[in-house]
C-alpha cells in the first residue's frame, strides 16, 4: 500500500507549483488557476487523511471546497473580464495604479 | 501712642510719599508732588527724631524698643515676621537716612526742577527711604534683607532714571547686578543661619549664638557670607566695580545716595552683626584687610581720574574702605561714626580712629595701608580740587558761562550739610569716648583687645595720619596747582603704570573677559547647540526618521501583485520555520 | 458646608457653557463673550467658595466626590481637593477668568470657537487637579492636550501648525508610558487589595518593591518633567509659547506647565517614596540643570515670548528643586512658586500680548525706550519683572526664599547651587526690560504707541494686586497647603506606615467629616 | 440527524433572508424606487440585532455541532448587525451617486454579513472556511462593484487574487489539523490534541497556515500588502464595511481558532502573534504618515489598529479577549464614522480624498469637521473617545499579562499615529480654504450615520462601563479565553 506520506508530498508538491504559478506568473488568468491548483492539492490532502484515518469527514469537505472554488471561479472570471474591458490587459504586471 | 506701637510711622511716611507720588503724581501740580516727597521724609525724620527722645529718656540699658507688626513668611518652623526694633544704632542709621534724604529731598526740587519724570522721581526717592529705613528698623535679618534688596532697586531705578542713555539703563543694570551677586552670598548665609539656629530674628539669633563657640565653621561662613552681601552693597573688593558707574544718574543726588545711604547699608548690617562678628575674628581681620585693601585700590584709582564725578566715586569706595576696616577691627562704633560723618561729607576724626584701633588691634598691614590711603586721600581730593577751582579752564570755550551758583533750594542742603560735616566731626571728639560712641555702647561695645583709652597711641596715629594728609595735600598742590609737569612726565616715564592706574586696574574689563562674556558665550552655545543641534537634533531626528520609513515602506508597496505574493510567503515561510526550528 | 457637588459643578461649569456656545449663532459676539466671561467667573467664585469651606488643618482629602464609573475594573469617578491642589484650582479658575477677559480684543476670528476651546480647556485643567483616580486623571490630563492643540494651531502665529503638532506629540509621547505605569500600578495592587482600584487613595496602600518603584517612577517622573518641562524635555515649550495666541501662552504658562510639577507631588512622590529617595539627585541636578540652562539661554534670545519660556524652564527648575528638597519649606515654597510663576509668567504674556496688539512685533531690537511712551505698560512691566526675579516684598520672593532655604537645609550643596541662579535670573529678566523699556526710542512706530486702555489695566491689575499682596502676606496660601505637605513629606521621608501615624492622619486619606469616602477601597464588582 | 435549532439560527436566517428577500424584491420593484429597497437589509441587520440581544446569555450548538451560537457569537452578531446598518446607512447616497445603485449590492452585503456570522460562530473549521469563502467572494465583487473605474476593477482584482491564494493556505491548515485529529470539529481537536503527550508536526503546521489566513483577513503584517490597495479601490462605502467587518470577523474567528492554537504551538502561539502584533502596530501606523490620500490613510490606519487587536490576542487574558471585543465595537463607529464624513464631503468620483481638499473644512462644513476631528482624535486613542477606552483594555490587557514591551511599542506607535491623525485636523482648521467650492451630499442618511459614529464614539469613551460589562460577559463562556 502507497503510504500516507506519498499522498501528502504529492499534494505539497501541487501546492507549492500553485505557489510558485502564484508567485511568478503574470498572466491574471494563470495566476487565478494557479490559485485552484493550490485548492486541488489541498483536496488531495484532505482525501488522503481520510482514507488513512478511515474518517468521512475529509472526503465531505471536499465537495465543499470544490463547489467554493467554482463560486470564486464564476467570480472571479467576472471580474478579471471587466478588467480587461477597461484596461484590455490582463497582466499583473500592468495594474499597479494603487501603490505606495 | 507709645514708641514702639508708632514706630512704623518712620517707615510708613516716605513709603505713602512714593505710592502718592508713583500712582497720581502725573496729575498732581509740580509743587505738590514736591511737597509730598519733601513733607514724607521730613515727617520721617521728625518721627525719628521723637523716637531718639524716647529712647534717650530711657536708662542706657533698657534702650531697645520692639514692635512685632504682622507675620511675613511662615512656613513650619521657618518663621519670619514683620517687626521692628528701635535702638541707638537703629536711631542713629535712622536718623541719618531721613535727615541727609530730607536734605537730598529738599536738594532735588531744585536740582530736578526742569525734569519731566519730576514725580517719577520723587516716588523712587521716597521709595528708597522707604527701603531705606525698613533696612535699619527690621527687627530680623529677612526683613532687613527685603530693605536691602529693597534698596538696591531704588539705586537701579535711580541709577537709570534718565533711561533713555543707554549708558544710565546699564549702569542701573549693572549695580543690580552686582549687588545681587553679593546677595546671593547673603541668602545662602541667611539659609545657614536659619539652618543653624532656626530663626532669622535678631535678639533670638544673637542669644542663640552665645552658646556657640568662637570659630564655630558655621559661624565663620555665615560671617563670611554676610560680609560678601555687605561688599556688594557696600563696594567693596570685588564687588565695588558698579558704584563708579552708578554716577549715570542725576549726578550729586544720586551720588550723594549712593556715597551717603545706600552704600552704607553694609557697614550698618556688620555693625548690627557685631555679635555675630565679634565670635568670628578671623573673619573680622578678612574685613579689615578688605576694607583697607578697598580703600588704598580705589584711592589710587582716584588719584588718575579726571572726572570728578569717577573722583567721588572712588573716594566714596576708599571711604567705605575705612568703614569696614573700622568694622574689621573691631570698632563698629568708630565705623558708624565714620558713616555718619561721611554722610554728612568728610571727616578726618573718624578715620584717625578707625586707624587708631587698627593699630591697637595688631592690625599692622590694615594700618599701614590706611595710613597710606590718608596720604593718597587728600593727595586725590586737593588734585581734584586744584583741576577744577585752581587750574584754567579746560572745558570747550562757551562752556563755562553755563556753569552757574545753585539755586537756593540747592545751596540750602548742601550748606547744611557742609555744616554738619564739621559739626559732626564733633560728635566723636574725643575718640573713644565720643557722644556717639556713647550712645551707641549698648548695641555696639568697644572694640575687644583694644583698651577703652588710649589716648597717646590714638593721638599719634591721629598726628600721623595728618602728617600724612597734609603731606599728600601739599604733593597736590604742588603737582597740579604749580607745577602740572611733573605729572605728565611721571605718566610718561611709566607709561605701564599710568595706563594701568588710570584704566581703573581693567577690572571691569577682566570681569567681562573672565565671568560675563564666558558666560554670553556659553549661552549662545546652549542655545544653538544644545537646544538647537542636541536636544531638537534628537527630538526632530526621531520624527525624521519615523518619517523616512514611511518613505521607504511606501516604496516597498509597489502595486504589483507578484510582490505582495512574495511578501504572504515570505510571511509564510518565516512563521513556519520559525515554528519548526525556532522553539 | 453644603451638600452640592462642589468639585463637579466646578470642573464641568466651563464644559456647559462650552456646550451652550456650540449652539449659539457666531454673530452674536457679545453674547457669546458674555457667556464665557460670566461661567468663568461663576466659576472663580465656585473656587472662593471652596477655599471658603476648606479645612486648612485637615492634611487629607476634602469635598470628596466618589461615584463608580467602570466599577468592574475599579475605576471610580473619585474628586477631591487638599491642601497641595487648591491653590492650583483658585489659580486655574482666576487665570481662566482673566485670559477671558483679555481676550475680547485679541479674538475677532472664529471667537466662539476660540472660548469654547478655552472653556474646555478649563474644565480639563480644573479635572487634572482634582482628579484622584489614576484614569481620570489621566484622562483630563490627556484630553486637555486637545483644547490646547487648537488654541495653538488655530489662533497661533506662523509656525503655529509645528508648534502645536510638537506640543502634542512631545507630552503625549511622555504619559503614554505613565498610563502603562499606571496599569503596571493596578495590577501590583490588584495582589494585594481586598478590591482592585484605580484610586490613589487605595494604590497608596500598594507596598511595592524597590525595583518596581523604580520603572514606575521612572514612568511617572519623564511624563511629569515633559510637561514641567525640565531640561531636557523642554524644546517643545518654547515654540509652543512663541506661536500660540496671547490667552494661549497665558494659560500654557500659567497653568500647564504646573501639572508636572502636581504630578510629582500628587503621584509621584507618594506612590514611589523609595524611588523618589533614590532618584532625588538625578531630578535635583536636572532641576538646578534646568534653573541655570533656562536662564542663560533666555539670555540670548531675541523674541521676548520665547525669552518668557526659557525663563519659564528656570523657573520650573526651582519649582522642582524645591519639590525633590522633600523639606517641608521647599515643597511649601515650590508650591507657592507654582502659583506665583502662573501669575506673574501670565502676566508678563498679557503685556507681552498688548505690546503685540499694538505692535505686531515680538522682537527685543524693534522696541526701546517704550518707558517715555507707555509709562503705565512701563511700570507694570517693571514690577512684574520684579516679581520674577524674586524681589523681597512681591510674591517671587517667598517661593523662591522659602524653596531655597528648605534646599539649602535638607541638601546645602543644591541650595547654594539653586541660588547662582537667582543671579542669572535678574541678569535675563533685567536685560530684557532694559532692552524693552529702556534706551532710546529707537523705531518711530513706537513713538506713537497707546498706552494701557483701562480695560487692559482692570484686567492687570488683580494679578499686581495679589503679586504684591502675596509678596507681604503669603500667610493664606501657605498655610493651606502645610498640613497636606507634611503628610506628603512624612510618607515620602519615612514611608507610608509613619505617613500613617504621623500628624494628620493618613496622607491622602479623606477628612472624616467630609465625607462617606472615608472607606476609600473601591468596590470590586458592579455597584 | 438532530433537529435544527431555529431559535438559534435564527438571526442568521434574518439576515440570509433579508437577502433573500432583496432578490425577489428587487424584481418587483421599478428602477426609480429602488432606493427603497435599503430598507430591507436594514429590517434584516435590525431583526438580526434584536434576535441575537435575545439569545444573548444562552449557548446552542445547531447544525449537528458546526455552529456554536454562545454569548460571544451574539455580541459579533450584533456588532455585525450594527456595521451592516451603519454600511447601508452610507452606501444609499454613495451608490446612487456613483450609479452603482443595484439591489445586488446590497444582496451582496447582506451575504458578506452573513458569511460573516458564520464565521463568528464556527465550532468547525469547515464552517470557519465557508463562512470566510462566503464574505470574501462577496467582497470581491464588491471591491469590483464600480465596472467603470479602473481603480476598482483593480481592487477587484487584487483582493481576489491574494485573498484565493490566501485562502488556500487556511485550508492547507485545516487539512493537516484534520490529518493530527481526524476531525475539523474545533473542540474534537483540542480535546484530541490535548490528551497527547506531544502534538506533533502536524498541528503546529496547521495552525501556522490558519494563521496566515486569518492574518492575511485581518491585514496583519506581512499579509497586508493588499490591504491599502484594495481599501483604496473599492467603492468607499465597501472600504468602510471591509475595513471594520472583515476586520471584526476575523478577530471573531481567531478568537474560535484560539485554544486550538494554544494547545498546538504551546507557548509560539503568543510569541508568533507577539512578533506579527508589533510588525503590524510599527508597519501600519508609519506607513500612514507618508499617505495624503485619505482613504488610503485609513487603510493603513486599518492595519495599525488590527495591530493593536493583536495585542489583545498575545494578552490571551479574559481582560484582553473582552478588551478585543470592546475594540471592535469602538473602532466601527469611529472609523464606519470617519468614512460616513469621507463620502458626505466627497464627490462623485471622490475628488476630496486628497487631504489639501479639506482645507479651512473647519470653517465650512464645522459640524462634519467636528465629527471628523472627534473620529480622528478617537483612533489616535485619545480621551474622552472610544478610541481611549479601547486601548486602554487592550493595552491594559498587555500589561496583566507581563507583555510590557509590546505594550510600551503599542503606546508609543499610537503616539506615532497622532501625527497623522492629527494632520487632517491641522489641515481642516489650520489651513485656509482653497478656491473650490466644496461639494457635499447632505444625505440624510449620511448625517445619520456621522451622528451614530459620534455618539457611539463619545458614548463608549465618556460611558464605556455598560459596553464593557457586556464585552466581559460575552466572552467570559469562552474557551480559551483564559476565564
Amino acid at each position: 500500500m502507497v503510504p500516507l506520506n506519498a499522498y501528502l508530498l504529492v499534494g505539497a508538491f501541487l501546492f507549492i507549483t500553485g505557489v510558485v504559478g502564484v508567485a511568478t506568473r503574470r498572466n491574471a488568468l494563470v495566476i487565478f488557476m494557479s490559485v485552484e491548483l493550490m485548492l486541488n492539492a489541498v483536496n488531495l490532502t484532505f482525501v488522503a487523511f481520510a482514507r488513512f484515518l478511515g474518517s468521512l469527514d475529509g472526503q465531505v469537505v471536499v465537495f465543499f471546497v470544490m463547489t467554493v472554488a467554482a463560486a470564486e471561479v464564476a467570480v472571479g472570471l467576472a471580474i478579471i473580464v471587466a478588467l480587461f474591458r477597461n484596461r484590455e490587459t490582463v497582466n499583473v504586471d500592468e495594474v499597479n495604479l494603487l501603490r505606495g | 501712642m507709645s514708641v514702639p506701637e508708632a514706630l512704623w510711622l518712620i517707615p510708613a511716611c516716605p513709603l505713602a510719599g512714593a505710592l502718592l507720588n508713583g500712582l497720581l503724581g502725573r496729575r498732581f501740580p509740580r509743587r505738590l508732588v514736591g511737597a509730598v516727597g519733601c513733607a514724607s521724609v521730613g515727617a520721617a525724620f521728625l518721627a525719628a527724631l521723637a523716637g531718639l527722645q524716647a529712647l534717650l529718656a530711657l536708662p542706657p540699658e533698657a534702650r531697645r524698643l520692639e514692635s512685632a507688626l504682622f507675620p511675613w513668611i511662615t512656613s513650619g518652623d521657618l518663621r519670619a515676621s514683620v517687626g521692628l526694633l528701635w535702638d541707638p544704632l537703629a536711631a542713629v542709621m535712622a536718623l541719618v537716612v531721613t535727615g541727609v534724604g530730607f536734605c537730598i529731598h529738599v536738594y532735588s526740587l531744585g536740582y530736578m526742577g526742569d525734569d519731566r519724570d519730576y514725580p517719577r522721581y520723587f516716588a523712587f526717592l521716597n521709595l528708597f527711604a522707604f527701603f531705606m529705613l525698613v533696612l535699619v528698623l527690621a527687627d530680623n535679618y529677612l526683613l532687613l534683607f527685603l530693605g536691602w534688596e529693597g534698596v538696591g532697586l531704588c539705586s537701579y531705578l535711580l541709577i537709570g532714571f534718565w533711561f533713555e542713555r543707554e549708558r544710565a539703563a546699564e549702569a542701573g543694570k549693572k549695580a543690580f547686578l552686582v549687588n545681587r551677586v553679593g546677595d546671593a552670598g547673603f541668602l545662602v548665609g541667611l539659609f545657614l543661619l536659619w539652618t543653624a539656629f532656626g530663626t532669622f530674628d535678631f535678639g533670638a539669633l544673637f542669644g542663640r549664638m552665645a552658646g556657640t563657640p568662637a570659630g564655630d565653621p558655621v559661624l565663620t561662613a555665615v560671617a563670611l557670607l554676610l560680609f560678601f552681601g555687605a561688599a556688594g552693597k557696600s563696594a567693596q573688593l570685588p564687588l565695588y566695580v558698579w558704584l563708579p558707574d552708578a554716577m549715570e544718574g542725576p549726578t550729586p543726588v544720586s551720588a550723594l545716595i549712593h556715597a551717603a545711604t545706600m552704600v552704607t547699608a553694609g557697614v550698618y548690617m556688620v555693625a548690627r552683626s557685631s555679635p555675630l562678628y565679634d565670635r568670628t575674628p578671623e573673619v573680622l581681620a578678612i574685613i579689615a584687610w578688605v576694607g583697607a585693601l578697598t580703600a588704598v585700590f580705589a584711592a589710587t584709582i582716584a588719584c588718575a581720574q579726571n572726572d570728578i564725578k569717577r573722583v567721588i566715586a572712588y573716594s566714596t569706595i576708599s571711604q567705605l574702605g575705612y568703614m569696614f576696616l573700622g568694622l574689621g577691627v573691631g570698632a563698629y562704633a568708630s565705623g558708624i561714626f565714620h558713616l555718619t560723618t561721611h554722610a554728612f561729607f568728610k571727616a578726618f576724626w573718624s578715620k584717625d580712629e578707625i586707624l587708631a584701633a587698627a593699630q591697637h588691634g595688631g592690625f599692622t598691614g590694615p594700618w599701614l595701608l590706611g595710613l597710606g590711603g590718608a596720604f593718597l586721600t587728600a593727595f586725590y581730593m586737593f588734585r581734584c580740587f586744584a583741576l577744577t577751582f585752581a587750574g584754567t579752564f579746560r572745558g570747550e570755550p562757551g562752556g563755562l558761562t553755563r556753569v552757574h551758583d545753585a539755586p537756593p533750594s540747592m545751596a540750602v542742603p548742601i550748606l547744611l550739610l557742609a555744616a554738619l560735616a564739621v559739626v559732626g566731626g564733633g560728635l566723636g571728639v574725643p575718640p573713644e569716648r565720643g557722644l556717639l560712641h556713647g550712645f551707641l555702647a549698648p548695641v555696639l561695645p568697644a572694640p575687644s583687645g583694644a583698651p577703652a583709652a588710649a589716648p597717646e597711641g590714638g593721638v599719634g596715629t591721629a598726628l600721623l595720619s595728618v602728617t600724612l594728609a597734609l603731606a599728600g595735600a601739599a604733593l597736590a598742590g604742588l603737582w597740579y596747582g604749580r607745577r602740572p609737569a611733573i605729572p605728565a612726565r611721571l605718566a610718561a616715564r611709566f607709561p605701564g603704570l599710568h595706563r594701568l592706574v588710570a584704566g581703573k586696574f581693567f577690572v571691569d574689563e577682566v570681569y567681562a573677559a573672565v565671568i560675563v562674556r564666558p558666560l554670553e558665550s556659553l549661552a549662545r552655545w546652549c542655545y544653538r547647540v544644545g537646544d538647537g543641534v542636541l536636544v531638537e537634533g534628537a527630538v526632530n531626528g526621531t520624527a525624521a526618521l519615523v518619517e523616512w520609513g514611511s518613505r521607504a515602506l511606501r516604496r516597498v508597496q509597489t502595486g504589483f501583485v507578484p510582490n505582495y505574493v512574495v511578501s504572504i510567503l515570505l510571511g509564510t515561510v518565516l512563521l513556519l520555520a520559525y515554528l519548526a526550528f525556532g522553539r | 458646608m453644603t451638600d452640592l457637588p462642589l468639585l463637579s459643578l466646578l470642573t464641568f461649569l466651563p464644559a456647559a457653557a462650552a456646550a451652550l456656545l456650540l449652539f449659539l449663532p457666531r454673530e452674536r459676539l457679545a453674547l457669546l463673550r458674555g457667556l464665557a466671561l460670566g461661567a468663568t467667573a461663576a466659576d472663580f467664585l465656585l473656587s472662593l467658595q471652596l477655599y471658603a469651606g476648606f479645612d486648612a488643618a485637615v492634611a487629607g482629602l476634602q469635598f470628596v466626590e466618589e461615584r463608580a464609573w467602570i466599577p468592574r475594573l475599579g475605576i471610580q469617578y473619585l474628586l477631591g481637593v487638599d491642601g497641595i491642589s487648591l491653590p492650583l484650582v483658585l489659580l486655574t479658575t482666576f487665570l481662566g477668568l482673566v485670559v477671558t477677559a483679555a481676550s475680547f480684543p485679541w479674538i475677532r476670528a472664529r471667537a466662539k470657537e476660540y472660548y469654547i476651546c478655552l472653556l474646555l480647556l478649563q474644565t480639563g485643567m480644573l479635572g487634572v487637579f482634582v482628579a484622584l483616580d489614576l484614569i481620570l486623571f489621566y484622562i483630563f490630563w490627556e484630553a486637555m492636550l486637545i483644547p490646547m492643540y487648537f488654541l495653538i494651531g488655530v489662533w497661533g502665529g506662523p509656525r503655529r501648525i509645528y508648534a502645536t503638532i510638537k506640543f502634542f506629540l512631545f507630552t503625549m509621547a511622555g504619559s503614554v508610558l505613565m498610563l502603562l505605569a499606571i496599569f503596571a500600578l493596578y495590577f501590583a495592587g490588584r495582589e494585594v487589595l481586598p478590591s482592585p482600584t484605580f484610586a490613589l487613595p487605595g494604590l497608596l496602600g500598594v507596598p511595592l518593591a524597590p525595583g518596581q518603584q523604580t520603572w514606575l517612577f521612572l514612568a511617572f517622573a519623564v511624563a511629569f518633567a515633559i510637561k514641567v518641562p525640565m531640561l531636557p524635555f523642554h524644546t517643545w515649550l518654547p515654540d509652543a509659547h512663541v506661536e500660540a495666541p496671547t490667552g494661549g501662552s497665558v494659560i500654557l504658562a500659567g497653568v500647564l506647565l504646573k501639572m508636572g510639577t502636581y504630578g510629582f507631588l500628587r503621584f509621584a512622590l507618594p506612590l514611589f517614596p523609595d524611588a523618589t529617595r533614590a532618584f532625588l539627585p538625578v531630578v535635583a541636578w536636572l532641576a538646578i540643570a534646568g534653573i541655570w540652562y533656562g536662564a542663560l539661554v533666555a539670555l540670548v534670545q531675541g523674541d521676548v515670548k520665547s525669552l518668557v519660556a526659557y525663563s519659564s524652564v528656570s523657573h520650573l527648575g526651582f519649582v522642582m528643586l524645591g519639590i525633590v528638597a522633600l523639606n517641608l519649606q521647599a515643597v511649601s515654597g515650590a508650591l507657592l512658586q507654582m502659583v506665583n510663576h502662573g501669575l506673574s509668567t501670565g502676566a508678563l504674556f498679557l503685556l507681552v500680548g498688548m505690546l503685540y496688539e499694538r505692535r505686531h512685533t515680538r522682537m527685543l531690537e524693534d522696541f526701546g525706550g517704550l518707558f517715555r511712551v507707555v509709562p503705565v505698560f512701563g511700570g507694570i512691566l517693571l514690577l512684574i519683572a520684579l516679581s520674577s526675579i524674586g524681589l523681597p516684598g512681591l510674591n517671587g520672593f517667598v517661593g523662591e526664599f522659602l524653596i531655597l532655604a528648605g534646599t539649602f537645609k535638607a541638601r546645602p550643596l543644591y541650595g547654594a547651587l539653586g541660588v547662582i541662579g537667582v543671579v542669572l535670573g535678574a541678569w535675563y529678566t533685567l536685560w530684557m526690560v532694559q532692552r524693552v523699556l529702556f534706551g532710546p526710542v529707537r523705531h518711530e512706530a513706537n513713538r506713537s504707541l497707546r498706552d494701557l486702555t483701562v480695560a487692559e489695566r482692570c484686567i492687570l491689575a488683580p494679578i499686581l494686586l495679589l503679586v504684591v499682596w502675596i509678596g507681604i502676606y503669603p500667610a493664606p496660601l501657605l498655610s493651606v497647603s502645610e498640613a497636606s505637605l507634611r503628610a506628603l513629606l512624612a510618607r515620602v521621608e519615612q514611608g507610608p506606615a509613619a505617613a500613617e501615624s504621623a500628624e494628620g492622619r493618613a496622607y491622602g486619606r479623606p477628612a472624616p467629616p467630609r465625607g462617606s469616602a472615608a472607606a476609600l477601597p473601591a468596590p470590586g464588582g458592579p455597584s | 440527524m438532530p433537529p435544527l435549532d431555529w431559535g438559534a439560527l435564527a438571526p442568521t436566517l434574518a439576515v440570509a433572508a433579508s437577502g433573500l428577500g432583496l432578490l425577489a424584491a428587487d424584481m418587483l420593484t421599478p428602477r426609480e424606487r429602488r432606493e427603497r429597497l435599503a430598507w430591507i437589509p436594514l429590517l434584516g441587520f435590525g431583526a438580526a440585532a434584536a434576535l441575537s440581544a435575545g439569545l444573548w446569555g444562552s449557548e446552542a450548538r445547531p447544525v449537528a455541532g458546526m455552529l456554536v451560537v454562545d454569548s460571544a457569537a451574539c455580541f459579533f452578531y450584533g456588532l455585525f448587525a450594527v456595521i451592516g446598518i451603519l454600511t447601508v446607512l452610507l452606501s444609499v447616497p454613495y451608490i446612487r451617486r456613483e450609479g452603482i445603485q443595484f439591489a445586488e449590492y446590497y444582496v451582496l452585503l447582506t451575504f458578506a454579513v452573513l458569511g460573516m456570522m458564520v464565521m463568528a460562530a464556527a465550532a468547525d473549521l469547515l464552517m470557519l472556511f465557508l463562512g470566510l469563502e462566503t464574505l470574501s467572494v462577496a467582497l470581491y465583487v464588491l471591491a469590483g462593484f464600480l465596472r467603470q473605474r479602473v481603480t476598482s476593477n483593480e481592487s477587484g482584482l487584487k483582493y481576489l487574487l491574494l485573498g484565493a491564494f490566501a485562502s488556500s493556505f487556511l485550508l492547507y491548515g485545516v487539512a493537516f489539523l484534520y490529518g493530527a485529529t481526524a476531525s475539523t470539529n474545533l473542540d474534537a481537536i483540542r480535546a484530541a490534541l490535548t490528551a497527547r503527550a506531544a502534538p506533533g508536526p502536524f498541528p503546529a503546521v496547521g495552525v501556522g497556515l490558519i494563521l496566515v489566513g486569518l492574518g492575511f483577513k485581518v491585514a496583519a503584517v506581512p499579509f497586508h500588502m493588499w490591504a491599502p490597495d484594495v481599501y483604496e479601490g473599492a467603492p468607499t462605502s465597501v472600504t468602510a464595511f471591509m475595513i471594520a467587518g472583515t476586520k471584526a470577523a476575523a478577530f471573531a474567528a481567531f478568537l474560535r481558532v484560539v485554544p486550538v492554537a494554544g494547545v498546538s504551538l504551546e507557548g509560539a502561539w503568543p510569541d508568533v502573534l507577539w512578533i506579527l502584533a508589533a510588525l503590524t502596530m510599527g508597519v501600519g501606523n508609519v506607513a500612514a504618515i507618508a499617505q495624503r490620500n485619505l482613504k488610503r490613510m485609513l487603510a493603513y490606519s486599518g492595519i495599525a489598529h488590527a495591530g493593536y487587536l493583536l495585542v489583545a490576542l498575545v494578552a490571551g487574558n479574559p481582560l484582553g479577549t473582552a478588551g478585543l471585543l470592546f475594540y471592535l465595537v469602538a473602532y466601527t463607529f469611529m472609523t464606519v464614522g470617519a468614512f460616513a464624513v469621507l463620502i458626505a464631503l466627497g464627490r462623485r468620483g471622490e475628488e476630496n480624498l486628497t487631504l489639501d481638499a479639506w482645507a479651512g473644512m473647519g470653517t465650512r462644513r464645522p459640524l462634519f469637521a467636528l465629527s471628523m476631528a472627534i473620529f480622528m482624535f478617537s483612533l489616535a486613542g485619545l480621551p474622552p473617545t472610544a478610541g481611549f477606552m479601547a486601548k486602554f483594555y487592550v493595552f491594559s490587557a498587555a500589561v496583566e499579562a507581563g507583555y510590557i514591551g509590546l505594550a510600551i511599542l503599542g503606546v508609543l506607535c499610537s503616539v506615532i499615529s497622532v501625527f497623522f491623525y492629527l494632520r487632517v485636523v491641522v489641515v481642516m482648521y489650520m489651513q485656509e480654504p482653497g478656491a473650490e467650492p466644496v461639494a457635499g451630499l447632505l444625505s440624510p442618511a449620511t448625517a445619520l450615520a456621522t451622528l451614530l459614529g459620534v455618539a457611539g464614539t463619545l458614548y463608549l469613551g465618556l460611558f464605556p462601563s455598560d459596553a464593557w460589562e457586556v464585552a466581559v460577559r460575552s466572552v467570559q463562556g469562552l474557551a480559551g479565553a483564559g476565564g
